[in-house]
């Protein structure tokens, strides 16, 4: 079991290495040895997002949700380490696999529960279900499950983030599956072109649906093609949320000053398989026995146990948070169950906008 | 009794077992079921070199096809979803459809597009689309949507023995639909075409794909109610040939199309222009109708779902105002 | 007076000097003229920042204007054929045309994408098409053509301005049309749609943009045969409104369509089809008809070019056999 | 005035330096010690695609050609130089900028006036024009304006090949601007991962119409997309035929024997604007004055000088070639002009394939 390696300690741009190995990294997270007050609270982020999604997982498998739901669990690292470097008023897009890039920019549990189920009160008004979230208040613009889609789009809001000239950065959340797509290197290329303020975050959990990147691509770093693009990159366990972090604050803080884009790839694995809450399968195809040793490599286990072992918290504090989320969890998706569905005439009235009506 | 989903697996097994220039690309391929059951273990049966999965990459994949295509194979690439497909626009419209004109008729370019209409289940907007309107407007591409699985079939095995580039499209919704198979025939696509499946003077229905489907079914009911209908299955979009729905127009004077697309600028509307462009107004005994969907992408929430999609109730309700037995309360 | 180009530069120029969130982003803008002379000099004018020209990824570009549009701008992404936009359907029909709706209607993608039809000349396939029949079939997608240089100008300012995502397609054969222009009016995009630019009992005429032109002018030409026509310039095709066309040919009894795109699920097919729906058989004095393209893709070769585009003599001599004015002889 | 670099010593990937500068490789070409019969050849190949192009040029300018073409004058090495590697059998695709192509694969000089001239003995028939060349005998499977359009095609042409297991290879030829397009990146990791034989054959002229590479990437060298797309690449003067000839020829051997894709960047120039004979502007944008530097690496005139003070040649050999090139020229273009136009059954004839009509 290596020490992680810093951020600064870059392999080739085109292999993983050890960050890929499912056996490297079991241990407690190094911890920062000073301002680490934020911890606690992204293992709340963290732990929130594992419950919502396995609450949803109970509730596809019950038969509650019938959305198509792709859930993170595993991966919570990602979306909580980047957010913390998100401000109010930065723009932020995700893809299919979005609950927790929601949660982790604050989003309401209950509309994301509301949402899945198809209510009235979910956070598109129960009109996009799990792959189709927004959340204005806290800077989620939107979240669509063709895959490429909406990082294209994030280069827009960071060109306008460049013409507002307020320090803002925009955020493109998305998976290595989705480099495949043309749609990114168009966008890469763009975004270095208009010099615009955009990070992206690649979560490469090495997999697209049932296929490992190593049938997909004939390497296994996204990095590589930051590289070609001519965009600063930093690769970190994606399952480190200290790494993260701080990756995350090298690359955003240059582009508060009129920085041009960044590019983050954040190592890391689902536990569950590609749709829905099975554990055993990606659309049929049964998974490898790697989950096991990846489950070691667990964001949340580590940074718990390296709190607990440096004494920020003992462990009743975990438990205590665990339980704390738990109850918001049921109460949340209890609530939304019982909601109402969309009136009959959302289905004409969302189509076009009112005029005049204000959008941002 | 073979379903419409096992008998395209059939159509795939039937080409990769005669023909050693067919090939299938696309997404999903070494998935037990990401196609549902139209694909299963093909590429264990005939190798992953020629049943081949793909990165996400619907463009390249497309344009690829069309290469081996021109090098003298006879790939099917396949588009999981027809929503997925529009990243491959370019291959598909822009030069597949033209290379043969393009070039004199020298070459012609004879790959088959697979895509498959996939929705409901609360999929949501992205994840729905039909849109062969749009490919119904392309001259040089052939577009094809079985209603049956002997079609699903036998058409499948046609397309790809054309010359031409085709659009075959098939849907999800059909995949339960069962049939006695008879052997393969390997028909020529150029010749098959819009097909009367049920014969009645009141009422002419036309449908294509899942829609001819609505259409049979509702044409049952109607029967029981006194309302005897023609029903016609399109089956090749484009190019189209309207003849058999006039010659059955001019018999019952009534016309509804079904069409789980789009209005405007839709086959509903096609299928209604062309009616209108042959037949004097005297052959009219009411204005025909079209039924497609509302005017909005579509909603996740199913309660919204079921507003959307057109049913046989939707179908029997209209052709039974159009032919005088209901009123409508506006 | 105002030529169509130089309209909607005016168009262009009031936009950027009234509204600091307008930009124009797309291949060509610096160049002064790329897009003929509808943008010359925008990027001296208003600086290379707000009029941006690109590297050669229309899909980026229009994804990006997207993200734009949802972060408080009002972009105008330029695509300087409809051909080459054929790259960007994804953030034009999935994404954009959708996103309204995905979201529930909290929030709206303001943006205009402008293609241009720039076709003849002897550029072939790929650089001659127009298929507005495929945007006008999105919903959510409000789509514009502009017949005249007072259109151009003021339906772009309503395209930007409006709540929703636009498709504005200008045609490059109408640049020459000159008019003398009233000062801009902002017009609410929403409230636009056909028009009735010429009245007469005989017949219906409808066009859209260059096909608009070619009715006028025919119009002339049979109003000194003695057939007075109704011309209908269509201007908004989606959402299409078809009331005036239905109100005029229940006058006239006639309707003749005139499309430069091609005929199967198409504009022209829509309109014979909103005027089948509408009007009852005993109203039409003869069959509605259509012009459009032949089923072909673009030929490059001139005397081929002039067999595949409309002309107003086409247009006179179908409308004179439709008013009986003519025998056809076959 | 440095000497040419050897094709193995390579700089950086994402960084041209000398290769893009003008002012470098003026001198006459660095000719092999032996086995250099073939280089009289090259020469007239490429006065021959100068002289066709001139003479297009100017039908353009009097009106008679009225098609818009794209001529790749200056740029003649690439074609030839690649097609020397070219064999019976093997697939060959270009864009807009083909009629170099088409010549140096071989194919008839009358019948690309024909195209261009809209006639029906044209090698499309007088249905494509310019812009869509076709040479079935000569393997040149079609060249189409959609920039971008065929790199993919050819992908599927080297699968095929791949299948035919001959030893047979996919040629793709496109220009810088090209890589721009998504489906440039979706097709490099495609082959990569098919490891289908293509040769990718950018020629870098550093212009897409008229934007330089500097405004529209961030980087002026192609090569750095092979690297990270995992493709062997190799960067040439591409105004150098003998460089362009031995790296293509030492990508293209390895993929005849089951070898992958490879990567070739020719850095050149064209001497005329982007569409159209004139040399002084871009679609309207002035050109830089550094033309007339670029003339002086003049790919004919270098190989020229260097066959001549070799002793291969006397300087009324080359005379005397260009001579024949041109009354070849005259010929076959005044020839053309008389030829008919496609009958006006070829519209809707050319629509659809004959049923059973075989294709290759
Ligand atoms: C354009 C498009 N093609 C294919 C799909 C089907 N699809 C949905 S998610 C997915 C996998 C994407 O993988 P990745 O980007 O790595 O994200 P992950 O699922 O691993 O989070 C695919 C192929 C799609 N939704 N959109
Ligand atoms: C998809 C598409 N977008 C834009 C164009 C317009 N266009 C034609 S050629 C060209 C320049 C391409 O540059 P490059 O690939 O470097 O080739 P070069 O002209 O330098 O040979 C452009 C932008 C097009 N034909 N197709
Ligand atoms: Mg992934
Ligand atoms: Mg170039």
């Amino acid at each position: 079991m290596g020490a992680p390696p810093s951020i600064t300690d870059q392999l080739r741009a085109d292999q993983l290495g050890p960050l890929a190995d499912a056996n490297q990294f079991h241990g407690p997270l190094v911890l920062p040895a000073a301002n680490r007050g934020w911890l606690a609270d992204a293992l709340r982020g963290m732990l929130q997002i594992r419950a919502v999604e396995e609450r949803i997982g109970e509730m596809v498998s019950t038969g509650a949700v019938r959305c198509p739901c792709h859930l993170a669990i595993g991966q919570e690292a990602v979306a909580v380490g980047v957010a913390l470097q998100i401000r109010k008023g930065d723009r932020i897009f995700g893809a299919h696999r979005s609950h927790s890039h929601y949660l982790a920019l604050g989003g309401d549990m209950h509309r994301l529960f509301a949402e899945v189920l198809g209510r009235r009160t979910g956070a598109s008004r129960g009109m996009g279900g799990s792959m189709h979230l927004l959340d204005l208040e806290h800077g989620l613009l939107g979240t669509v499950p063709i895959v490429g889609a909406t990082i294209p789009v994030a280069v827009g809001a960071g060109l306008a983030a460049r013409f507002d000239g307020a320090g803002g950065v925009a955020v493109s959340f998305f998976g290595d599956g989705a480099t495949e797509e043309g749609s990114f290197h168009e966008a890469m290329n763009l975004a270095a072109v208009l010099k615009a303020p955009v990070l992206f975050v690649c979560e490469n959990n090495l997999f697209s649906s049932h296929l490992h990147i190593a049938l997909r691509q004939p390497a296994d770093s996204i990095s590589r093609y930051a590289e070609a693009h001519r965009i600063p990159w930093l690769r970190v366990d994606g399952n480190d949320i200290v790494a993260i972090v701080e990756a995350a604050r090298s690359l955003v803080e240059p582009m508060r000053d009129g920085g041009g884009p960044g590019f983050l790839e954040a190592v890391t694995y689902r536990w569950r398989g590609h749709v829905g809450p099975r554990e055993d399968e990606d659309v049929g195809v049964q998974r490898k026995e790697d989950l096991a040793s990846w489950k070691r490599r667990d964001p949340i286990g580590r940074l718990a146990d390296a709190l607990v072992a440096a004494g920020d918290l003992v462990s009743a504090d975990v438990t205590r948070i665990r339980h704390e989320v738990r109850a918001e969890v049921a109460a949340a998706s209890a609530r939304a169950e019982r909601d109402p569905y969309p009136a009959a005439e959302s289905l004409l009235a969302t189509v076009y906008g009112r005029p005049g009506r204000s959008h941002s | 009794m073979t379903s419409y989903g096992v008998a395209i697996r059939e159509a795939f097994a039937y080409l990769l077992e005669r023909y050693p220039n067919v090939f299938a690309i696309g997404q999903g391929l070494w998935s037990p079921w990401y196609v549902g059951n139209s694909m299963t273990d093909l590429d264990k049966q005939f190798g992953a070199a020629r049943v081949i999965d793909t990165p996400v990459s619907e463009l390249a994949c497309t344009g690829a096809a069309l290469g081996a295509a021109l090098s003298g194979y006879r790939p099917i690439v396949v588009h999981p979803r027809v929503d997925f497909m529009l990243l491959a626009v370019d291959p598909i419209v822009n030069q597949a459809a033209k290379w043969s004109a393009m070039f004199g008729g020298q070459v012609s370019a004879p790959l088959t597009v697979r895509a498959i209409i996939n929705r409901g289940g609360e999929q949501g907007a992205q994840h729905s689309q039909a849109l062969h309107s749009w490919f119904a407007h392309v001259p040089g591409l052939r577009v094809v949507m079985p209603a049956t699985p002997s079609d699903a079939r036998d058409l499948l095995v046609a397309s790809v023995l054309s010359p031409d580039p085709v659009l075959y499209i098939d849907d999800r919704w059909l995949y339960g639909l069962e049939e006695d198979l008879e052997p393969v025939r390997e028909l020529a696509l150029e010749r098959e075409g819009p097909r009367l499946v049920r014969s009645g003077g009141d009422l002419t229905l036309v449908g294509a794909s899942y829609s001819t489907l609505l259409c049979r079914d509702a044409a049952s009911q109607l029967a029981s109610r006194g309302v005897e209908c023609d029903v016609i299955d399109l089956r090749v979009l484009n190019p189209l040939d309207t003849t058999i729905v006039a010659d059955s127009v001019r018999r019952t004077g009534r016309l509804l199309v079904v069409d789980g697309d789009w209005s405007c600028c839709g086959l509903g509307g096609e299928i209604i222009a062309s009616a209108a462009e042959a037949i004097d107004a005297g052959g009219w005994r009411s204005r025909p109708a079209r039924l497609t969907l509302p005017n909005a992408p579509a909603p996740t929430s199913a309660p919204l779902e079921r507003t959307y999609y057109l049913t046989v109730e939707d179908v029997v309700e209209r052709a039974l105002v159009m032919t005088g037995h209901f009123e409508v309360h506006e």
